[in-house]
């Protein structure tokens, strides 16, 4: 008799506290939600998934997570009632990309001006998104046409660009005469980094975003 | 004819036994590996290893390596000259006026070397044997992410608006940067001048004496001057022509010329 | 008394309960392990997640999924015993060769260790590719600069490494306490070379394991 009765717990599903911890771990690991056969499916053979999740559900009930049942399959999810813990809210500070506060420099002290001349001030190309960037953030606008061949576009700064910078007009900016007195150029940036060729891949590789 | 098979079955294997150890120096992590491996035929505790024997087992095996024209690495060969060494000490008497360290000290550190190598491949099979993450326990598999409400805010004062204007304004003002080429010593202008004066450092010199005289002054043309003289002398010694050595950290660098063998 | 009972609880920490099925939520959302700090910047202010742990870790105890200590960092992760289920969820784990095995065992054991030290236990050079690699797979990370001349760089284990293989700290390692009672932990140079600062950094490494 014994050996029989061994042989059959063989084949004997495991206990029901036994199974609702199976379920437990595969909800717990599955990407997905699992419908009741997937979970059969994993499950040793003879297990009964249905009244093991039913005891899940139980087990879980007004803890921080709960069993949830979506379409025919099953998932933890967060209670609804904490999901304030899972949001963060976040200001995040970045500093203006080089490229970006070249061109915006050059628009400010060479306004109105166009596209092709501020490449030409800075020697290399300036990305399209440089300047939507600076449009969108309300600090560049888009000026009258200049009335030479192709009749280009000029840009200028916004009221929003003077007010950020606390400054009166344009005409306020200081000369690169009074930046030299004033000790401002003397931090240069170090030899290598003016060279075009650099400059450009700069452009390339930087994010709009530093 | 079976047994004429199983005879000759037999020799290959016993050759093939013989040969393991040698032609599969691919397999070895090392000579350290090589004596971990040779130390278990002594069947013996690790503490209790022979190294005596050991030394000689391993010097057997170089030697078999190179009847069968096996190219082992550098360090099987220093390995096999630092136990041929270790052997001379450990049978000879010591020698009172010797200052270095005693033969039995020399063979307690391989010892322990190789009872705590042997130790670290235990540590490492007990390691990868633990469950794993990934393979026998899981992480959650659907993370709720965090909904992040973002708000970027951009940041620019007038500052760095007026020094990215000056960059552009005085882009005229910078030179590319050349290096000095005259205050520099090079590789080649030293390797030139030691090969010149190999055949003359007969005694232990040191490194500094090798400089030229115009380089021996001025701090920065000292400095390019030890540097490639140090380099010309690597060179050479891999060259076989010169020897290198030093007693201690930062102490002065020594150099003569290698006898011819 | 009521709308002055109200007012206090508003600056009032969540009752225990509550804080542990915030932390339950939090940890169970999260896929990585949450420091302590980390939780807390999470709750609402005043709250005291040490405790919730202790809680919450009780409350697993025997589950299907277990909460787990990292370090000083928290997360839950399946019951090892139900690993068989989860064929499914398995990684594909690149197989480590037995050089760099050899190499993640010893950084583990000898931490912070430098290269030389690794090449001195092993008696071989250690390939750059094989700290490359463990350093990739975020198991082995740099550590504090060792104050013997040439100041060498160490390599210590990293949170990932003790997460993989569920270990809560380095002093959890089979076998350390006897490998250093054995002295097989020391970093015994060979006779004839006395280098003191190496005694002296010694010191360090046994606060790592005490």
């Amino acid at each position: 008799m014994i050996p029989d009765e061994n042989l059959e717990s063989l084949f004997e599903a495991p206990p029901m506290a036994e199974q609702e911890r199976m379920v437990e771990a595969l909800l717990f690991a599955s990407s997905a939600p699992m419908s009741l056969r997937e979970i059969e499916a994993r499950l040793p053979h003879g297990c009964a998934p249905a009244e093991a999740l039913v005891h899940l559900g139980k087990r879980y009930e007004g803890r921080g997570v709960a069993l949830r049942r979506i379409d025919d399959a099953w998932a933890f999810r967060t209670a609804p009632d904490l999901g304030f813990l899972m949001q963060k809210e976040q200001v995040e500070h970045r500093k203006l990309s080089r490229a970006a506060i070249e061109t915006l420099a050059i628009v400010a002290y060479h306004q109105p001006v166009t596209r092709a001349e501020i490449e030409e001030i800075r020697g290399v190309s300036v990305s399209r998104g440089t300047l939507d960037m600076l449009i969108e953030l309300a600090w560049v606008k888009l000026g009258r046409r200049k009335m030479t061949p192709g009749r280009p576009i000029t840009f200028i700064v916004t009221q929003t660009f003077l007010d950020h910078f606390g400054l009166e007009t344009p005409r306020d900016l200081p000369g690169v005469r009074e930046l030299r007195a004033a000790g401002l150029l003397d931090n240069r940036p170090p030899p290598g980094t003016l060279l075009p060729e650099m400059e450009a891949e700069d452009e390339d590789q930087e994010d709009m975003f530093e | 004819m079976p047994d004429d098979f199983m005879q000759e079955q037999n020799e290959i294997n016993a050759r093939r036994a013989a040969e393991a150890l040698v032609v599969d120096v691919e397999g070895f992590e090392g000579p350290l590996d090589v004596l971990l491996l040779l130390s278990r035929t002594q069947k013996v505790d690790l503490r209790q290893v022979s190294i005596l024997a050991l030394a000689e087992q391993y010097l057997v095996f170089v030697e078999e390596a190179k009847r069968l024209r096996i190219e082992l690495a550098a360090d099987y060969l220093v390995m096999a000259a630092w136990l041929a060494f270790l052997k001379s000490r450990l049978l000879l008497p010591p020698d009172p006026k010797d200052e270095g360290p005693s033969g039995e000290e020399m063979a307690a550190h391989l010892a322990f070397q190789l009872e705590r190598l042997e130790a670290m491949r235990k540590a490492a099979a007990r390691l990868m044997a633990r469950d794993q993450l990934g393979r026998d326990f899981f992480l959650r598999g659907q993370a709720e992410i965090y909904t992040r409400k973002k708000t970027i805010r951009y940041e620019a004062n007038l500052l760095d608006l007026m020094q990215a204007y000056a960059r552009i304004k005085t882009k005229e003002d910078f030179e590319p940067l050349h290096y000095q080429r005259d205050s520099i010593f090079t590789m080649e202008q030293a390797l030139e001048r030691m090969k010149g004066l190999i055949g003359e450092a007969i005694e232990w010199g040191e490194l500094s004496q090798f400089l030229p005289e115009a380089w021996r002054n001025d701090p920065k043309r000292r400095r390019t001057a030890i540097a490639s003289t140090f380099a010309a002398a690597l060179e050479l010694v891999k060259e076989g022509r010169m020897e290198i050595r030093q007693y201690d950290n930062f102490a002065p660098l020594q150099l003569r010329q290698r006898a011819a063998p």
